[in-house]
C-alpha cells in the first residue's frame, strides 16, 4: 500500500493511482446494489477513454506511451461511468466517456488544459442529448439485476421492470402529491440499514471512506468536501421547513452525487479554484447552485450543472482570491480596479 | 415586487442575454480577452442598457402608440440608443473624467451592440411596465456583465493552453461558449411564466 | 452638419412611409393568411366545409375551470349561418415547467377535431414529445367525445387512465391530459360555446 | 483582379462568418431551422447589398462628424423595409425570426462594411463586395441550419444553444484546417491578415 507522504505527492501518476484505489470501495458497493451493469459502464468507459486519449495523442503527433501511463485517462472514464445510469446502454456510455476525453479534455491541449471538468462536461452533455436514457434507467436497489439482465441493459433493451428515475426525481415527480410520512414509506426507506435510503447508503459510506483516505493521504484538502457538504447540509435544512414540500437533507445529501462529486469530481485540481480559499467558494458555490437547480431546474441531477458553472466561474475566483506576488501587481484584494 | 425580482432572474440567468437569447455576441467574443476590460465593458453596457429601456419605453408610449407608427419602431429605437450613448459619454465626460478615460472607449461599441436594442425590442413585444421596463434591462445588464466577465477569466486561462492547431482562436471560444450555454442550461425551467 | 443629418433623416422617414403605405394592406392580408393556415392544420375537417368566424369573448360562469381564461376567446367555424364548431385556447398551469398553452378544436357535437400545443418551456426531448413536430401523441385524442370515456379513464395510464404517456415524462402528458379533460367537461355543460345545444 | 480578390475574400479568405466572427448573433440564433437561416440570410443580404450601393453614393455628402449616425440611418430604414416586405410576403417567417428581423441593424457586418470600405469606393466595387460578403454570410447561416436541423434528429443538443455554438466552432476548426492545406499549395503569400477590424467588435486593450 501507498505510505501516507510528508509532503502533497507531485506526480500525476501517484495522485491517479491513489484516486483510483480510493474509489475501490465505492465501485464494490455500487455492484453489489445496483448489478453487474456497474461493471460493463466501467469497463466500456476506461476502454473507450484510454482509446480517445491514444487516438488524439497520436493525431498530434506526441508521445504514446507516457500519456497512456499517468492513469488520467482511466480515470475519467472511471469518473463518468460511476456518474451514469447503472441500465445504460453501451453506446451511451461510450459517447459519454469519448467526448469527455476528446471536447472536454483533448480540445484543450490534453492533461491538466481543461477549464471544465471532464467527466462533468460529459455527463451534461449526454443528459442534454439524450434525456431519456439519463433520466430513467437508474437501477432500484431493491430489483438488483442478475448477470443476464444487466448485459440486457447493457446491449440497449433495459427492463422496465428493473429501471426508474432517481430518487431525487422522484422527490419532483411522484410524491409531490403525498406528506413526508407517506413519502418515508416508500419501499427504499423502510428497507434502508442506516435510516438513509436503500443501497445509497452503503454507497454513500464507501465514497466517505476512499475520501477520507485521500484526504488522509494529502491528495486532497479538506475545503472542498467540507465546503460542499456543509453547504448542502446548511441550505437544504434551511428550506425543509414544512417537509411536505421539500425534499429532505439526507436525500439531497445521499441519493445524489453530492458525497461521490465533494471527494472525487470537484477535487479535480485542473479545473477547480487554486489557493485554498479559492476552493472553499468554488464548493460552497457549488452547494448552493446544486440546491436551486435541484429545487427548480429541468434537469434532475444538478451536481454536472453546478460544476460546469463553478468550473467557468474558477479563473475569476482566482483572480480575486489569488495571493498576489508583492510588487508585481497592485493588490486591491476584492476591487479588481486598477 | 417578486415578479419583477423573478424578471431579473430570468433575464440574467435562466434565458441569459448572451448564451441563450444570442443577444451582445460580438462584444462577448470581441472584449473578453482579459478580465479588466471585461469589467469596464460591463460596467458601461449595464449603464446604457438601463438608460435605453427606460428611453425606448417613453418613445414607445409618448410617441409612437399615440401617433399609431409602431411600424416605425427599429428606427427611432436605434436614434434613442444613438443618444443614450452619446448623452451618456457627454454626461460621464462632466461628471468624472477619470470616469471618462475608463469607460469612453467602451461607450461608441455599445450603438451597435445588438443587445441593447435587443431588450428595448424585447420590451415592447412583451408589453412590458416602466418598472418591468426597467427591471428587465438591468437582468439583461447582469446577465451580460456576469458571463462577460467569467468569460473573460475563461480565456485568460485558455492563452496558456496548448490548444490544438486548427481550433485556436476564435474556434475554441466558441465551443468554450458552447460549452458555458450547456452549464447555463442548468437553470433552464427555472422561472415559470 | 446637422441640417444634413436631419436631412437625412427626413428622407429615411419619407422611404420607410412609401414602403409602409404599399404593404400595409398586404401585411394585413398575410397576417390573415397566417391566422388561418394555422386554423387549418388544427381543424382540418371542419374547414372543409366551415370558414373561420370573427373571434368572440364568451363571458364564463364561475365554476369554470382553471384551464380556461375567463373571458376566453373563443373562434366560432361556420358552415353559412350556421357554427359547426370553434377553436378554443386552454392551458396546463402545472407542466414542468410552467404554463403549456393549447389550443382545441371541437365540433358542434363536441368531438374532438384536434389539440395542438402551441406554446411550453417542457424539457427538450423529454416533455417537448407534446408537440406535434416531436412526436404524434397529442394526436390520440382526435375523434374523442368527453362522454366516450368516464371521468376517471380520462388521466394517463399512470393514474389509472386511458392515454399512454411517453417515456421519461409524467409530469408533462399528465398535465395536458387533465386540463384537456377539465375543458372538456366543462364545454359539455356550456355547449354553445361550439355552436350546439345540449 | 480587384473584383476577384472581392469575392474570394467575402466567400472564403476573410469570410464575415468565419474569419471576422461579424454578425454572431443572428448566425447563431437564427440557424436552428434552414428555412430561418434562408429568411435572414436573404434580409440581411439585400440589406447590405443596398446600404453598400447607397452608402457608396452618397459618400461624398458625409464628413467625419455625421458619417456614423447617418450610416446608421440608411441601414435602420433598409431593415425597417426589408421588414415591412417579410411581412407582406411571408408573415409566418416574419414570426419565427422575431426580434433578429429588425436587429439586422446591429449587424456588425453591415456597418463594418459601409465603414471599411464602401464609404470610400466606387458604386460597382461597393456593391459587389456587399454581394460577395453578404453571400459570405449566407452560405455560413444555412449550412450551419443545414448541419443543426440535420443533427437534431439524433443528438438533441444540436436544436439548442449551445449546440450553435459548438456547430460554428467546429466548422471555424475546418475553415482553419483547410486553410493551412491550401496554404500548401498557394504560391503567393496570404493577404495581409492585419486588416482595420471595425471598432464594433475589435479588441481593445
Amino acid at each position: 500500500m501507498i505510505k501516507r507522504p510528508a509532503y502533497p505527492p507531485r506526480d500525476t501518476v501517484t495522485v491517479m493511482r491513489s484516486v483510483l484505489l480510493a474509489l475501490i470501495p465505492g465501485i464494490v458497493t455500487m455492484t453489489i446494489f445496483f448489478g453487474p451493469g456497474v461493471l460493463f459502464n466501467l469497463v466500456t468507459a476506461v476502454l473507450t477513454a484510454v482509446a480517445a486519449e491514444a487516438l488524439c495523442v497520436s493525431l498530434r503527433g506526441r508521445a504514446l506511451r507516457p500519456r497512456l501511463r499517468d492513469l488520467s485517462a482511466a480515470l475519467t472514464g472511471v469518473l463518468i461511468a460511476l456518474s451514469l445510469p447503472q441500465a445504460a446502454p453501451w453506446w451511451l456510455t461510450v459517447a459519454a466517456s469519448g467526448s469527455s476525453i476528446i471536447l472536454g479534455k483533448h480540445l484543450y491541449g490534453g492533461l491538466g488544459q481543461n477549464p471544465v471538468n471532464p467527466a462533468m462536461l460529459g455527463y451534461a452533455l449526454m443528459l442534454i442529448s439524450a434525456p431519456v436514457a439519463m433520466t430513467t434507467l437508474w437501477i432500484n436497489p431493491l430489483t438488483t439485476p442478475g448477470f443476464g439482465a444487466a448485459w440486457v441493459a447493457y446491449v440497449g433493451q433495459a427492463n422496465d421492470a428493473l429501471t426508474g428515475a432517481t430518487m431525487l426525481d422522484l422527490y419532483r415527480t411522484e410524491f409531490l402529491s403525498l406528506t413526508a410520512i407517506e413519502a418515508s414509506d416508500h419501499p427504499l426507506f423502510t428497507n434502508a440499514h442506516l435510516g438513509f435510503i436503500y443501497g445509497y447508503e452503503w454507497a454513500a459510506l464507501a465514497y466517505l471512506i476512499g475520501g477520507l483516505w485521500l484526504i488522509y493521504q494529502r491528495v486532497i484538502t479538506w475545503h472542498t468536501p467540507v465546503g460542499l457538504l456543509v453547504t448542502l447540509i446548511v441550505i437544504t435544512g434551511f428550506f425543509s421547513v414544512d417537509p411536505d414540500t421539500a425534499t429532505p437533507v439526507w436525500v439531497h445529501l445521499v441519493a445524489g452525487a453530492g458525497i461521490f462529486a465533494a471527494f472525487f469530481i470537484l477535487t479535480d485540481p485542473v479545473s477547480g479554484a487554486t489557493s485554498p480559499r479559492g476552493r472553499l467558494c468554488f464548493a460552497i458555490g457549488v452547494g448552493l447552485l446544486t440546491y436551486f437547480i435541484r429545487t427548480y431546474g429541468q434537469y434532475p441531477d444538478a451536481i454536472a450543472f453546478s460544476v460546469l458553472l463553478m468550473n467557468f466561474a474558477a479563473p475569476t475566483i482566482d483572480h480575486y482570491t489569488r495571493p498576489r506576488i508583492i510588487g508585481r501587481e497592485s493588490s486591491v484584494k476584492g476591487s479588481g480596479g486598477r | 415586487m417578486t415578479d419583477l425580482l423573478l424578471l431579473i432572474v430570468s433575464a440574467a440567468l435562466v434565458n441569459n442575454f448572451v448564451l441563450v437569447q444570442f443577444l451582445g455576441l460580438c462584444p462577448f467574443m470581441g472584449v473578453s480577452s482579459r478580465i479588466d476590460s471585461a469589467l469596464g465593458m460591463s460596467i458601461a453596457t449595464t449603464f446604457v442598457l438601463t438608460l435605453s429601456s427606460v428611453a425606448a419605453y417613453l418613445l414607445q408610449s409618448l410617441l409612437l402608440i399615440p401617433l399609431d407608427v409602431m411600424w416605425l419602431r427599429t428606427l427611432a429605437f436605434i436614434v434613442a440608443i444613438a443618444v443614450a450613448v452619446q448623452f451618456t459619454e457627454l454626461a460621464v465626460k462632466k461628471a468624472s473624467p477619470l470616469l471618462h478615460s475608463v469607460l469612453g472607449i467602451y461607450l461608441p461599441l455599445i450603438t451597435t451592440n445588438c443587445a441593447v436594442l435587443g431588450v428595448a425590442l424585447l420590451n415592447t413585444n412583451r408589453a412590458h411596465t416602466l418598472a418591468e421596463s426597467v427591471f428587465y434591462g438591468i437582468g439583461a445588464a447582469s446577465g451580460f456583465s456576469l458571463v462577460l466577465i467569467l468569460f473573460a477569466g475563461v480565456r485568460e486561462r485558455l492563452q496558456l493552453a496548448d490548444i490544438p492547431e486548427p481550433f485556436r482562436g476564435a474556434s475554441v471560444a466558441l465551443i468554450t461558449a458552447g460549452f458555458m450555454a450547456l452549464a447555463f442550461m442548468g437553470f433552464s425551467g427555472m422561472t415559470r411564466s | 452638419m446637422t441640417l444634413r443629418l436631419a436631412l437625412f433623416g427626413l428622407i429615411a422617414g419619407v422611404f420607410v412611409s412609401v414602403i409602409y403605405v404599399i404593404t400595409e394592406p398586404m401585411i394585413i392580408e398575410s397576417k390573415e393568411e397566417a391566422r388561418t393556415k394555422r386554423l387549418y392544420s388544427l381543424a382540418e375537417p371542419l374547414l372543409n366545409d366551415g370558414r373561420i368566424g370573427n373571434p368572440v369573448n364568451e363571458v364564463l360562469t364561475s365554476n369554470a375551470p382553471v384551464s380556461l381564461i375567463n373571458p376566453l376567446p373563443v373562434t366560432p367555424i361556420n358552415d353559412g349561418e350556421l357554427q359547426i364548431g370553434a377553436v378554443i385556447p386552454f392551458r396546463a398551469l402545472d407542466g414542468y415547467s410552467g404554463t403549456i398553452k393549447l389550443l382545441l378544436a371541437l365540433d358542434r357535437e363536441r368531438r374532438i377535431v384536434g389539440v395542438r400545443a402551441i406554446d411550453h418551456k417542457e424539457t427538450p426531448g423529454l416533455g417537448d414529445k407534446i408537440d406535434t413536430r416531436k412526436t404524434d401523441w397529442i394526436l390520440q385524442f382526435n375523434g374523442l367525445r368527453y362522454v366516450d370515456l368516464s371521468p376517471t379513464e380520462w388521466a394517463v395510464a399512470k393514474d389509472g387512465g386511458q392515454f399512454d404517456s411517453f417515456t421519461g415524462a409524467t409530469i408533462t402528458p399528465r398535465a395536458v391530459v387533465n386540463a384537456l379533460a377539465k375543458t372538456l367537461a366543462y364545454v359539455e355543460t356550456h355547449p354553445e360555446i361550439v355552436g350546439g345545444e345540449k | 483582379m480587384r473584383l476577384a480578390t472581392v469575392w474570394l475574400d467575402g466567400l472564403w479568405d476573410r469570410n464575415p462568418g468565419l474569419i471576422q466572427l461579424l454578425g454572431l448573433c443572428p448566425l447563431l440564433a437564427v440557424s436552428n431551422t434552414v428555412d430561418n437561416a434562408i429568411g435572414l440570410g436573404f434580409a440581411t443580404l439585400f440589406v447590405l447589398v443596398i446600404s453598400n450601393a447607397s452608402i457608396s453614393l452618397i459618400r461624398h455628402l458625409v464628413d467625419e462628424a455625421i458619417r456614423l449616425p447617418a450610416f446608421v440611418l440608411v441601414i435602420a430604414t433598409l431593415t425597417t423595409s426589408a421588414e415591412l416586405l417579410i411581412q407582406a410576403f411571408d408573415y409566418p417567417l416574419y414570426q419565427s425570426l422575431g426580434i433578429f428581423l429588425p436587429l439586422i441593424v446591429t449587424n456588425c457586418l453591415i456597418l463594418g462594411r459601409a465603414e471599411a470600405l464602401a464609404r470610400r469606393e466606387p458604386l460597382l466595387v461597393s456593391t459587389m463586395d456587399g454581394l460577395a460578403q453578404g453571400l459570405g454570410f449566407f452560405l455560413v447561416l444555412v449550412s450551419l441550419g443545414a448541419i443543426r436541423e440535420w443533427a437534431s434528429d439524433t443528438i438533441i443538443l444540436a436544436a439548442l444553444p449551445p449546440g450553435a455554438f459548438i456547430a460554428l466552432g467546429m466548422l471555424i476548426a475546418l475553415h482553419q484546417a483547410i486553410q493551412k492545406i491550401l496554404k500548401r499549395f498557394r504560391s503567393k503569400p496570404q493577404p495581409n491578415t492585419q486588416y482595420r477590424r471595425v471598432r464594433t467588435t475589435g479588441d481593445i486593450p
